[in-house]
């Protein structure tokens, strides 16, 4: 058991591996870099296959057979995609605020990288256990928004710019039911922390331990999550039959494929949020894999990526709300819910009526 | 109503209208360009014939008369009458607008004036549909010539 | 209420359209509606009305129907078979009659109409299947149907 | 429609848009130049002419039988509809006497193009709204239908197998075993189109109260088919002028009164099930005879004009041939569906935004080779 647990922690591990050889504040720094380009690695390919993924549900989901021509079975297909973009020329329109048109592909990646850092893969495998964890999660994502923003107003293309707008509008809206939901769960774990979070939910997952209001809290949770990712039934911004390409009509090449692959990750993130706050992160249903931390990883992805599968069973199934029916469903029907439902959590944690095992 | 019916009926409304029914399965009426209005206004919200579906409105070049064939349908009676308005001045040949009348006439008085040339005045905006704006020149006119685009086998 | 309603109702006609994806999604095995087109293609094989090209047949001793006599081309929508014919001498009659000589098809303006063979009284051109007609260069659109140093078949009259 | 913005001191002023001739909602190559204040729309403004071939110009040169062939390339989604209704029109002016087997036929090919036109309609409705998979569902069952024309008729789209006087050749010997395959099988279909998106909610919302057309203004616009009926105005040419085969069969006209995008939906549904049930009620008694009648190879037609209508899967297509007795026409004007359908675009759209000018686009089922002629 102990060999197990060596490498876990690797922040730590890598952090006392370099002292040996440098002095103290640079050890930390390198060390932080490193953990950074091994999480930015990992979540690159991690996209890729999560756009591989993506086409073969939505062929499966559409009677067709989806990529199969790059590699045995289209493994490769995202990979060759990739390198097509890299390949590709930048172009962008002329009259277009060329500092603004940069920047804000980096927004919009570097949001929701970040946002990766403090997910809990197994026991420590944590790159960081902040206190403030979700709060640092909502944050983060909230300036992937800027990003999208400042991508469809430089481009100084109209259809761009209305992309633009609705996305500000809709992201804006449905951030507070996002806080809100996840704010019920905390009532219960009573911490930010996410390490705390999963602690909490060793006698039983929280989504349980809530029962009716957990479950109301995660279907809400849900429906703001696809509307933060641009997705599905709100998928607006880009609106093929409306606005052709939306925001990003105007970049090519590897600006694009930030924007996609960010697209994909936020996707992930919301989903990997869902696990650890609702179906409490890598704790198998009746700690039957306790012995081995290991295996937390594969039970942490497992039900991550059964979340994304619901995300994209929305979208290959519903069509799209109008602007304003999607905000009179915010403000008219979700939150209101949502503050119902934080009061009956009050109630219910206060006279502690929740199912412990 | 039948063709007789309403052809008595019409008759008496404007003085000189010719009516034929020999060459076409309908009534055909001929109406002068000054009073193609007023018997427009009147077929229309007469009670008996109420002809409020103009189905087709098409151009023609007689030759030398240029002139314009509109089919009428009334909903309620179901019964179908075509009226014909000649102009033989082929360099501005204008008709008065039906477009307030029936508001199908709109694009169909703009097709006509892009092909055949023939102005309908207090048309809203009466421009070229198709064509672009400097095409000089009415296709469907029969004395249109043009030799790239048009194949005479 | 109807708040809680529609919200309820809203839910479930979301959840049957789930129901329809969800079904096609399990089924997926299967197989698709699409066909693999580049790798079928020795398998695939179109009706034997489809309309891919007009060819003149030609039985085994180089022989065809064509007797030059020109309705086809007079059929033709838009002008897409020319027929070059010239004065000949007939065998038995030693009448002067028309010989074909090249029956151009311009396979680039044919609309695949079908008047053609409509109009042909002695049968000559028939549709072929192939439907692979792309080129690289316009000019290889242009075929002469009856091959180099074939005749009409004896006894064929228009 | 809910109180718009108030407009205090907040001054915004209006852009103009192209929903240029490549754009996916327009289907071909329309274009729609909006004026537009934020989201809201103020004006539409069609801009036509970019696939216009001048068919009528063209007709003026061609025989009978070859203008039939340019009739496919007008509303190619019915084209068979087209041929027959050139068809018609000579066969009626020369007073052609037509073999009861070739009515049946034309009938039942004609309600074949109507489902597939429909069924395209339907999966290209689910993608203008923003469901993507209803497109493949429609198109799967839309191919089996092209492989029944390609059967029979040798071509998928373009078919012209309408010759004036009857059918080029005899329907393929397992053209109505295939059929009866296909309306088996499309029986238990169409009723997934309902639950997956008529009945959807997020649908409902995006297309009731949209794009208002009152009776009055679908009869002054001259809206004609699935738009006109969407209305209340029954406008059936089947029903009204029956022509080949339509007036020994029964079948009820698919009629709604509100008039919005969703009635138009409800309208071309229905219609898909009133064409299952024509057909069922023709396939299995068609009549045997001559496939045609000979006709002289060259067709003049006697002075005077002629006129058929005839309901395609758009609206109602008017053949106007006014003939001086010569081998072609003096003067044809198609008097198409499309246009009609496209004028009142303005009158629907303006008040509402992208997304019902998008919706409301969609149900007009425009083909704009159909519209530009």
């Amino acid at each position: 058991m102990s060999t197990m647990n060596i490498a876990l922690s690797i922040t730590k591990t890598i952090q006392d591996w370099l002292i040996g050889m440098m002095p103290e504040g640079v050890a930390s720094i390198s060390a932080m870099v490193i953990v950074a380009l091994i999480y930015l690695a990992i979540f690159a390919v991690a996209g890729l296959y999560l756009v591989l993924l993506e086409r073969k549900v939505a062929a499966w989901f559409q009677l067709r057979i989806g990529p199969n021509r790059v590699g045995y079975w289209g493994l490769l297909q995202t990979m060759a995609d990739a390198l097509k973009l890299v390949s590709k020329e930048l172009t962008g329109t002329i009259k277009a605020d060329k500092f603004l048109y940069n920047l804000a592909p980096y927004f919009v990646i570097v949001s929701s990288l970040m946002a990766l850092a403090v997910f809990p893969f197994t026991k420590e495998f944590q790159a960081f256990d902040i206190n403030i964890g979700i709060f640092f999660l909502i944050a983060i994502s909230s300036i992937g928004v800027i990003g999208i923003l400042l991508g469809g107003w430089s481009s100084n293309n109209k259809f761009a710019l209305i992309g633009a707008m609705r996305s500000g509008v809709q992201t804006i809206s449905y951030e507070l039911s996002v806080g809100l939901s996840l704010l019920t769960m905390v009532l219960l774990t009573g911490s930010l922390q996410l390490s705390e979070i999963v602690e909490t939910q060793k006698d039983g997952w929280l989504i349980l331990q809530g029962h009716v209001p957990a479950i109301i809290a995660f279907m809400i949770y849900m429906i703001a999550g696809t509307a933060e990712t641009n997705r599905a039934p709100f998928d607006m911004v880009e609106a093929e039959s409306e606005l052709g390409a939306g925001f990003h009509t105007e970049y090519s090449g590897m600006k694009f494929a930030y924007f996609f692959l960010a697209e994909f990750i936020n996707m992930f993130i919301i989903a990997a949020v869902a696990t650890t706050v609702f179906f409490g992160a890598w704790l198998s249903p009746f700690g039957i894999t306790e012995s081995l931390p290991w295996l937390g990883v594969f039970w942490f992805l497992g039900k991550t990526l059964v979340l994304v599968f619901l995300m994209m069973w929305f979208r290959w199934t519903f069509p799209r709300l109008r602007i304003d029916q999607l905000l009179t469903l915010e403000w008219k029907y979700l939150l209101p819910i949502n503050l119902a439902n934080i009061v009956i959590m009050a109630i219910i944690v206060w006279l502690n009526l929740t199912i412990k095992f | 109503m039948t063709n007789e019916a309403l052809q008595n009926l019409i008759s008496d409304w404007i003085p000189d209208l010719e009516f034929t029914e020999e060459e076409s399965q309908f009534l055909n009426i001929t109406v002068t360009p000054e009073n193609l209005h007023q018997l427009m206004t009147e077929l229309k919200n007469n009670s008996e014939t109420k002809f409020d579906y103009l189905f087709c409105l098409s151009g023609v070049d007689w030759q030398p008369e240029l002139g314009v064939v509109y089919h009428l349908e009334s909903t309620t009676h179901r019964h179908m009458v075509v009226v014909k308005v000649k102009t033989d001045d082929r360099e501005n040949p204008t008709l008065d607008t039906v477009c307030d009348i029936w508001k199908t006439a709109e694009f169909h008085e703009r097709e006509v004036f892009d092909f055949f040339g023939i102005k309908f005045n207090n048309h809203p905006n009466l421009k070229r549909l198709f064509l672009t704006e400097d095409w000089e020149g009415y296709p469907l006119r029969k004395d249109y010539e043009d030799e790239i685009n048009m194949v005479i086998k | 209420m109807s708040y809680f309603s529609d919200i309820y109702k809203g839910i479930k006609t979301l959840l049957t359209g789930m129901s329809v994806t969800g079904k096609y999604f399990l089924t997926s095995r299967k197989g698709a509606i699409t066909q693999e087109y580049p790798d079928n293609r020795d398998t695939l094989k179109m009706f034997e009305r489809f309309r891919g090209e007009v060819v003149m047949p030609h039985d085994e001793n180089n022989e065809h129907h064509c007797t030059g006599c020109q309705k086809c081309e007079i059929a033709c929508p838009n002008g897409s078979i020319e027929i070059i014919w010239d004065r000949g001498i007939d065998e038995e009659t030693g009448k002067k009659k028309k010989k074909i000589d090249k029956h151009v098809y311009h396979l680039g303006l044919c609309t695949m109409c079908g008047l053609c063979i409509e109009a042909c009284p002695t049968d000559a051109i028939v549709w072929a299947q192939n439907y692979e007609n792309s080129t690289y260069d316009r000019t290889q659109l242009t075929k002469v149907l009856n091959r180099p140093g074939s005749k009409l078949k004896a006894g064929v009259e228009d | 429609m809910e109180t718009t913005a108030v407009k205090s001191n907040f001054k915004s002023e209006e852009y103009f848009i192209n929903m240029g001739p490549q754009h996916p909602a327009t289907h071909g190559v329309l274009r729609l130049l909006l004026t537009i204040d934020g989201e809201i729309i103020k004006k539409v403004e069609p801009d036509l002419g970019y696939i216009h071939r001048s068919i009528e110009k063209m007709c003026e040169r061609d025989s009978y039988q070859q203008i039939v062939h340019l009739t496919d390339r007008m509303d190619y989604l019915s084209s068979h509809i087209n041929n027959e209704a050139v068809c018609l029109t000579v066969e009626n002016a020369l007073q052609l006497e037509i073999p009861d087997r070739v009515k049946v036929i034309r009938t039942i090919l004609s309600e074949l193009t109507r489902i597939a036109s429909h069924c395209l309609w339907w999966g290209v409705m689910g993608m203008d709204v923003g469901a993507l998979t209803t497109y493949f569902y429609g198109f799967r069952d839309r191919e089996m239908i092209n492989d029944i024309f390609e059967e029979t008729c040798g071509a998928r789209l373009t078919m012209n197998y309408n010759i004036p006087g009857g059918l080029m050749f005899d329907i393929h010997p397992n053209f109505v075993k295939r059929t009866k395959e296909f309306i088996a099988h499309f029986k238990t279909k169409l009723p997934e189109y309902d639950t997956l998106l008529t009945g959807n909610v997020i649908f409902q919302k995006r297309t009731k109260g949209v794009g208002i057309l009152t009776k009055e203004d679908a009869i002054s616009f001259g809206a004609s088919g699935p738009v006109g009926r969407g209305s209340g105005y029954s406008c059936d040419v089947r029903k009204h002028h029956p022509y080949s085969a339509y007036d020994r069969i029964t079948f009820n006209e698919a009629l709604k009164t509100e008039g919005d995008t969703f009635a138009r939906y409800q309208v071309r549904i229905q219609e898909m099930w009133e064409a299952i049930s024509i057909i069922e009620q023709l396939i299995d008694n068609i009549p045997d005879g001559e496939h045609k009648v000979a006709t002289n190879a060259v067709i003049k037609l006697p002075k005077g004009e002629f006129y058929q209508k005839v309901e395609t899967a758009r609206g109602e297509l008017g053949v106007y041939i006014i003939s001086t007795g010569t081998k072609n026409p003096y003067r044809l004007k198609f008097r198409s569906p499309g246009f009609s359908n496209l004028s009142l675009l303005n009158h629907i759209a303006v008040g509402g935004k992208i997304g019902d000018l998008v919706a409301s686009m969609a149900t007009l089922d425009l083909v704009i080779p159909d519209i530009d002629r």
